[in-house]
């Protein structure tokens, strides 16, 4: 496809893209290139499985998220107090238009939109240490330095995570998003009416979306977005894209990635299931159909696993607005209960052939200040316990012992809103009944995936959950970049977490054991010494874990995946999640076709 | 053709009517099956072998077969043991008789605790067998739970749910037409460009609009009865249109204009001389009314806009069924469909004969 | 037929009085789709402005008056109303929370992919049921009557989903067609080509039919019905009694004449078809307006959910328009009147 | 023997409908003779079998069906049509419709097809039947429905049946019957939808038409005074059979049979409508299942005699006064 280009003069030849060091990945086999990948999604620009192919940040983790590489930078320093860190681009790094990524991208995302007083009237949270921010500058074309006010060890952690990575420094092309800012652009206003929103920064923090880009947006990831439709997206290999293959060259192999968005979750699994999508996870409460349709719809099962430390975690909102609600879910005991009358066998059993792990939701055990009590920590099936907790908290049953009322003397009801995941919804009715049995009542409400987000940030929800990744030492020591982070995800103590951040100007007042906490983390950032970074985490996983803000259920489970014949380069046995950096695990960027042509 | 003519026969209109719907096989046998779905309503929790909701270990267990013969020996009833193996590596699973195990099926056994009606608690259960063995004469489902009985307490929900919402139906209709056809003028042309706005209304986007207003926190009950009304909001312009044009005709009858020089009210001509002669016309269409509501209400929960468990109805059984899975590898999860269609269709064919027999002008 | 320029007149007049009626259903139909945005409990900005807030979003509250004066929601009940439909007449629908797009643009996406189905499905559907409905009023009580009926009732009684799903596995197993959405994947957003033709007509059938089935049944039965009650008329007898070939008689008399209500049942089918296409839209993953609403319903995107209702809503006037003015070109006694 | 001056003449003829609920006898071995331009009434109650003996004659009679008896038609050229041996979906049968024997009905105001207008379906008729095509269609039209003395017979060919008023309706239906020249012209009931005024004009239409081209009209009515004004004889007639057949001065002036009796004392009110009518005669008519032994007349006969009537089916005789009657009182059994 490239060659064309080259051939007709629209495009530089192939060294002239790369930049002089490229990234070299080490791949099976050679591939060939051409032909299209198939993928699904539930909404235009939603997630697919493919997606975590398209990232690409200053850093990587390797696969088991244990050690940072590097990636896009080539080298990155770090003082030895950890306040001052040093990044060494690629030389010769392009964005997918060709224009070079250079440190003065860098320095203009800090400064016209992380700093921007518009964008973030409070500041913005990326970097914030205390209430101070680091100083960027520019050493060279190639090269800036952050430096820091005070030890911030996990700079490095975090310029290696998919959430940093992307959203910051490489993410934004400065050339190409001055046009929609108004320091740059007077008309940018009007430009954002145009596109029907009201005022430029509007506009402009629609198309900061970095993972899924905007259709014009350049872009650093294997693959950008050319096309975007509510029917279907379309990605285009970037001519630009800094890695080859152990023998030169350029990667991706495949040209194409065609994103159908499909709204119905039950239809998604059916196109798995007939071979519609070239790899997908396979429904595990369905997997008959897919065991028994690989021959006939072309695929092969590879077994995965899910790096969950649980498929599904529920969160109740410990900021309910109700006052009843409120101190119910507050009630340690309350949690506790509803964790020990969840019979996680049956559930292991009947969706996952006993191949999973009944644990509690909690960190990988492979971080180095593990401990392991937590994963026992009231996983036991335990319903007469639950039902004494439950009677200490308050929570006593009606007159026909259907149901348990509130401590107002009111039928309890909970309703939990959740948006499909990577766990069968089958797993919520197995919880619901399991919670029925003590008679805590709840409403499993699937909503929309953005829905859910607003309802839940605006903390209007009673409890929603999510699975819970396998958080492996790197991201451990972020868990604002983990589903523990009360005020992202699982939403579950927002206002608390707006009071200790902006200093008690908004939100509301914690209870001491979270000021603490809150206190303990930030100690922890600065930790110098292994001992003291070592101490400080188990701390604060231990506080998490034992409050039991997120209930697990069962984790690190089988996933087979439906992965089409012909397709190369997949890997055997991959642990795929969030943690793991999805995709980036499985490096969609080596697949080919062993005919492309046939997969046009 | 042969004139019509008035019978010797002397009897009322309904013993007229009953005599001819008697000859309408399909819609007699469509009595029949209605008799007993509202039955199977009526007694669930006695007929369900087991709790709606309780769970056995056995997950897709096909539906288990009633023997005679054990070894080649007549027997009382009987159904196998159920074994199960599955292989995590393949992710095999197969669930087969286990032919050591004999379980008489027993009847009249004392089994999960029900409460009847709101008040006569029970655990008496027209079948089942001893505790230790599983009954499960159309299988089970993802959590182990008893389809069969699962599609019987679910029958409760979804045959009601029609009579509540024809009634809601009957009073906006009879009110509404009949506000239309007796007042007639300004009134009745208001009336009608009403009743065509809102035939404009596409009726699932419609339903599903409304229904996704329901607030999730809303207790079953309360949902129930909001899907009623949502679906008798539509459903009420054909019986107000067949009213109305009744009404039309019947208002410049001798026996009206009588009552009216009489000086009757006007509620009460409608009510105590126009409605009786008509009642056999609006038994007929809330009769087709029926089936459109319990289509509805199975539409909404298919989408989850409807009810939602620990509520069951065919909707809400027929959302599991949703998937591949159901139709290729475990069809019972389907047998709600089919007591959709069946009570569906009789309730069509009784109300095509009960027009038939009240229409005077059929032979 | 002699139409003379005289007759012309109450026909103009007819239309005229449709159109402007059709006018006010609209209104009536935007008060509804306007409720549909203001049916979910609280301000549907709260949850948007409280989200970009938490993010340490720009929410000060400049930006947030003006929001909520973009969407017109610091003013009457009434000037709110005003302000969307006025904007809705002239295109602009407004911006999709879900989608962050223009809500115009979306719905452009999809409707004539929506079009297209539904139009096909009627005319399949027409196509179809007539002659079934003609053949079942002749037979009336054979073999072929029963069938048809028989086929008509259970198309009546089986929901569209459940038909939409089992067709759908059907025409992978048999036919091979793939699953969801109607074209293949290397065709999508590819120049059209014969092959792709191919590939769109090997796709629709199910789809198809599943939409036109519950129509056709209802279609199938009217056209029995009324044809029935036609066969009986005098008219009938009288046109045998003067010689006529049986079947140019039931042509140019009956079946005429049962094709009035046919017509005139055009726009209520459109409605119909809608409902139809929403069902399996979702179900079968078709490019269509139906799932589009359904999922700005679930996600309470309410601008777009009320354009998805208002513009089916005014296809479907639209239809009734249309079925009307046909009626009156069929139909003497509408025409003359 | 049918003299040769008959142009129609029915052998025991009966027509019975096999319905779900059974079988129905509507016209029961039924005898009676048409003469070459002579106008027979006859006359029944709604019921008695006569508009379905009338179809019978054009075999539209399905859904019933001819099971015995015979229908003989003499044409123009003398030959002899057994119509009865007929296919009646097929093309001689066909060709003798409307052009050999026209028919109008009861109901003009839905004679006429809504669809089409009146001139076309004229036309229709006329073009089937090759009495005018191409050019000379529309004048024939405009001259057959001047013919009927339909006032603006070019405007009438334009328009609609229902821009038509009834009595409008049934000249235009009449010009249609006459529009190929008929041999017979069958009218079933033609006024009985129509207000007396109209009814006059009608009839007096009727008579004169017949006056000018000489057909025979087969008059079927179940009111005897609109009979009498128009047919030289009329035909009683009682489920399914004739009862009595009489010149009209005879029938009027000296009944026989005691159906016939009660007829004539409900004359005076026969303008109301014909359930008002009958409240003179004892008893409705029976269901059409239940069909009474011997004379079908004696449940609801005043001079019944038991053990006779009920038994006995009465022969038809010929009478001194040239009248034919089906009754015991007069054969055999009488004053037994």
């Amino acid at each position: 496809m490239l060659a064309r280009r080259v051939a007709a003069g629209k495009l530089p030849p192939v060294e002239q893209r790369l930049p002089k060091v490229p990234v070299v990945r080490n791949v099976q086999q050679i591939g060939k290139y051409g032909g299209s990948l198939y993928d699904q999604a539930e909404s235009p620009g939603g997630r697919f499985h493919l997606d975590g192919a398209l990232i690409a940040g200053a850093q990587e983790t390797d696969n088991d998220g244990k050690i940072i590489r590097p990636h896009l930078c080539d080298r990155v320093d770090a003082s030895p107090d950890y306040s001052e860190f040093t990044f060494h681009i690629r030389e010769g790094l392009k964005w997918s238009d060709g224009v070079e990524l250079t440190a003065d991208d860098v320095l203009w995302w800090w400064k016209y939109e992380q700093r921007n007083p518009i964008i973030y009237p409070e500041g913005p949270r990326t970097f914030k240490v205390g209430n101070d921010y680091p100083d960027f500058s520019k050493l060279d074309r190639w090269t800036f330095r952050i430096r820091f006010p005070t030890s911030f060890r996990p700079c490095l952690n975090l310029s290696a995570s998919e959430w940093m990575a992307f959203g910051s420094y490489f993410g934004q092309p400065a050339h190409w998003m001055k046009q929609f800012h108004a320091d740059f652009n007077p008309k940018a206003d009007e430009l954002a009416r145009q596109n029907g929103f009201g005022a430029w920064y509007q506009y402009y923090t629609m198309l900061r979306e970095y993972m899924h880009p905007h259709v014009y947006k350049p872009h650093v990831g294997p693959w950008c977005r050319v096309v975007s439709t509510t029917m279907h997206d379309v990605y285009e290999r970037n001519p630009y894209f800094a890695e080859v293959d152990q023998e030169g060259n350029q990667l991706p192999y495949i040209d194409r990635i065609y994103v159908r968005v499909v709204e119905d979750q039950n239809l998604r699994t059916a196109r798995i299931a007939t071979g519609a999508v070239s790899e997908g996870p396979c429904e595990m409460s369905q997997i008959s159909v897919f065991t028994r349709n690989a021959a006939r719809a072309d695929y092969g099962l590879k077994q995965w696993r899910m790096a969950n430390s649980s498929q599904c975690m529920f969160a109740f909102n410990l900021n309910h607005k109700a006052a009843v609600k409120f101190r119910v879910y507050n009630d340690l005991r309350f949690r506790q209960a509803l964790s020990y009358a969840i019979n996680r066998r049956r559930i292991n059993e009947t969706l996952y052939f006993g191949q999973a792990k009944e644990w509690q939701a909690t960190l990988s055990p492979n971080v180095s200040y593990f401990d392991p009590s937590w994963l026992e920590y009231c996983v036991q099936y335990d319903p007469d316990r639950s039902n004494r907790l439950l009677e200490e908290a308050g929570l006593r049953w009606d007159k026909q012992r259907q149901f348990r009322l509130g401590p107002d003397g009111q039928r309890f009801i909970t309703v939990v809103i959740f948006n499909r995941q990577t766990f069968p919804v089958e797993l919520l009715e197995f919880v619901r009944q399991d919670w029925a049995q003590v008679g805590i009542e709840v409403i499993m409400k699937e909503t929309d995936f953005r829905f859910r987000e607003w309802t839940c940030r605006a903390g209007n929800h009673d409890c929603t959950c999510w699975n819970a990744d396998m958080i492996e030492e790197v991201a451990a020591y972020l868990p604002w970049v983990t589903k523990w982070n009360p005020q992202e995800v699982l939403y579950y103590a927002t206002d608390w977490w707006l009071w200790y951040y902006n200093r008690g100007q908004s939100g509301i007042e914690p209870p001491q054991e979270w000021k603490d906490q809150f206190n303990r983390m930030s100690a922890w950032y600065s930790a110098t010494s292994l001992e003291q970074y070592r101490r400080l985490g188990r701390a604060v996983w231990d506080f998490f874990t034992r409050q039991l803000v997120c209930i697990g259920t069962v984790g690190y489970a089988p996933q087979p995946m439906a992965i089409k014949n012909g397709l190369h380069n997949v890997m055997d046995s991959v642990t795929m999640g969030y943690g793991t950096l999805w995709a980036k695990s499985y490096m969609v960027q080596t697949y080919y076709w062993d005919s492309p042509e046939e997969h046009g | 053709m042969i004139d019509t003519v008035t019978s010797r026969h002397s009897g009322s209109q309904w013993q007229l009517m009953w005599a001819k719907f008697r000859h309408h096989k399909l819609a007699l046998a469509s009595l029949g099956v209605l008799g007993v779905f509202y039955s199977i309503a009526l007694l669930a929790p006695f007929l369900a072998p087991y709790d709606s909701w309780r769970a056995s270990r056995f997950a897709f267990a096909p539906p288990n077969r009633i023997h005679m013969f054990h070894q080649g020996h007549l027997m009382r009833p009987f159904v196998y043991g159920i074994k199960m193996t599955s292989d995590a590596r393949t992710f095999d699973r197969s669930i087969t008789p286990d032919t050591s195990e004999v379980w008489p099926v027993r009847f009249f056994v004392r089994g999960d605790p029900y409460v009847w009606l709101w008040m006569v608690h029970s655990n008496l259960h027209l079948f089942g067998v001893d505790s230790g063995g599983q009954i499960n004469l159309l299988g089970t489902d993802i959590l182990g739970r008893d389809c069969l009985s699962r599609d019987i307490v679910s029958t409760q929900i979804s045959v009601t749910v029609g009579m509540v919402g024809v009634f809601i139906t009957f009073v906006l209709g009879c009110l509404i037409g009949g506000a239309s056809g007796y007042y007639g003028g300004v009134v009745d042309n208001a009336v009608q460009r009403f009743m065509e706005f809102v035939t404009c209304l596409p009726t699932i986007p419609m339903w599903m609009a409304l229904g996704a207003a329901i607030p999730a926190q809303w207790s079953n009950l309360k949902v129930y009865f909001t899907i009623t009304v949502i679906l008798a909001l539509r459903s009420w312009t054909g019986l107000s249109r067949q009213v109305r044009s009744k009404l039309l005709q019947l208002r410049e009858e001798d026996y009206v204009i009588a009552a009216k020089v009489a000086g009757a009210s006007d509620w009460r001509i409608i009510l105590t001389h126009l409605l009786p002669g008509f009642a056999s016309y609006l038994i007929v269409s809330l009769t087709l009314e029926i089936p459109r509501m319990i289509l509805g209400e199975t539409t909404l929960s298919f989408f989850g806009l409807g009810l939602r468990p620990p509520t069951v109805s065919w909707g809400v059984l027929l959302q599991d069924a949703q998937n591949l899975a159901a139709i290729s590898v475990y069809p019972w999860l389907m047998f709600p469909a089919i007591l959709v269609v069946v009570c569906v269709l009789a309730f069509n064919f009784l109300g095509d004969g009960l027009r038939d027999a009240a229409d005077p002008y059929k032979e | 037929m002699a139409r003379s320029g005289a007759a012309a007149v109450p026909l103009l007049r007819y239309v005229a009085k449709r159109l402007l009626w059709a006018a006010v259903v609209l209104v009536l139909v935007s008060f509804f789709a306007f409720l549909v945005i203001q049916l979910p409990p609280g301000d549907f900005l709260d949850s948007y402005v409280e989200t970009l807030r938490r993010s340490g979003m720009s929410v000060d509250s400049a930006t947030l008056v003006a929001l909520r004066h973009a969407y017109g929601l610091d003013r009457p009940m009434v000037v709110q109303y005003w302000s969307w439909f006025s904007r809705f007449l002239q295109g602009d629908m407004g911006v999709s929370l879900l989608y962050v797009k223009k809500v115009n643009v979306l719905i452009m996406e999809r409707l004539p992919w929506t079009l297209l189905v539904t139009t096909s499905s009627m005319v399949l559907m027409y196509v179809i049921s007539i002659p079934i409905g003609i053949y079942a009023a002749r037979r009336q009580y054979s073999l072929g009557d029963f069938a048809a009926s028989l086929v008509a009732f259970t198309g009546m009684a089986t929901p569209g989903f459940l038909l939409a799903l089992v067709l759908m596995w059907l025409g992978y197993l048999i036919f091979g067609v793939s699953i969801g959405g109607l074209q293949s994947p290397q065709f999508i957003d590819q120049p059209w080509s014969w092959a792709a033709v191919k590939d769109l007509l090997w796709h629709l059938p199910v789809p198809l039919f599943v939409v036109a089935i519950a129509g056709m049944a209802n279609l199938i039965r009217t056209m029995r019905g009324t044809l029935l009650d036609e066969l009986g008329k005098q008219y009938v007898t009288v046109a045998r009694a003067k010689g006529l070939e049986e079947g140019v008689l039931i042509r140019r008399y009956p079946v005429r004449a049962a094709l009035n209500p046919i017509i005139s049942s055009g726009g209520w089918l459109l409605a119909e078809l809608f409902s139809g296409e929403t069902v399996a839209g979702i179900v079968l993953g078709l490019p269509t307006l139906g799932p589009l609403m359904y999922r700005a319903l679930l996600a309470e995107d309410m601008y777009l959910a009320a354009s998805c209702v208002m513009i089916m809503s005014i296809l479907t006037v639209i239809g009734f328009l249309v079925s009307d003015i046909v009626l009156a070109f069929t139909d003497p006694r509408i025409r003359l009147s | 023997m049918p003299a040769t001056d008959t142009i129609l003449d029915i052998r025991g003829l009966t027509i019975r409908f096999h319905t779900r609920q059974g079988v129905v006898t509507a016209v029961d071995g039924l005898d009676l003779s048409l003469r070459r331009g002579s106008v027979l009434g006859v006359v029944g109650e709604s019921g008695c079998g006569k508009t379905v003996m009338s179809r019978a004659l054009i075999r539209i009679e399905a859904p019933g069906r001819i099971e015995e008896g015979q229908i003989r038609y003499s044409g123009r050229n003398g030959a002899e049509v057994a119509l009865h041996t007929l296919d009646p979906v097929g093309s001689v049968i066909r060709r003798i419709r409307w052009k050999e024997i026209a028919m109008v009905f009861q109901e003009p105001m839905t004679s006429f097809g809504p669809q089409h207008t009146v001139g076309s379906q004229i036309g229709e008729a006329m073009e089937l039947h090759r009495i005018a095509s191409g050019g000379g269609l529309q004048p024939a039209v405009v001259a057959s429905l001047r013919s009927v003395q339909m006032p603006r017979p070019e405007e009438t060919a334009r328009q609609y049946p229902h821009q038509l008023s009834g009595g409008m309706c049934q000249r235009a239906m009449i010009a249609m019957a006459l529009s190929c020249r008929p041999e017979i012209l069958i009218a079933d009931e033609p006024t009985t939808a129509l207000d007396v005024s109209t009814e006059a004009q009608i009839l007096e239409l009727l008579r004169e038409r017949q006056a000018a081209l000489g057909m025979s009209i087969l008059y079927i009515s179940h009111n005897l005074g609109v009979v009498a004004q128009i047919a030289s004889e009329v035909a009683v007639m009682y489920l399914g059979r004739i009862v009595e057949r009489a010149a009209v001065n005879v029938l009027f002036s000296s009944p026989k049979h005691p159906y016939t009796r009660a007829l004539l004392r409900s004359i005076p009110r026969v303008d109301r409508d014909s359930s008002s009518a009958l409240e003179v005669l004892s008893g409705n008519l029976p269901p059409p299942f239940e069909r009474p032994g011997g004379c079908s007349f004696h449940p609801r006969c005043p001079e019944s005699m038991a053990g006779i009537c009920d038994r006995v089916t009465p022969a038809s005789q010929r009478l001194d006064d040239g009248s034919e009657v089906c009754c015991h009182l007069y054969g055999e059994h009488s004053h037994a």
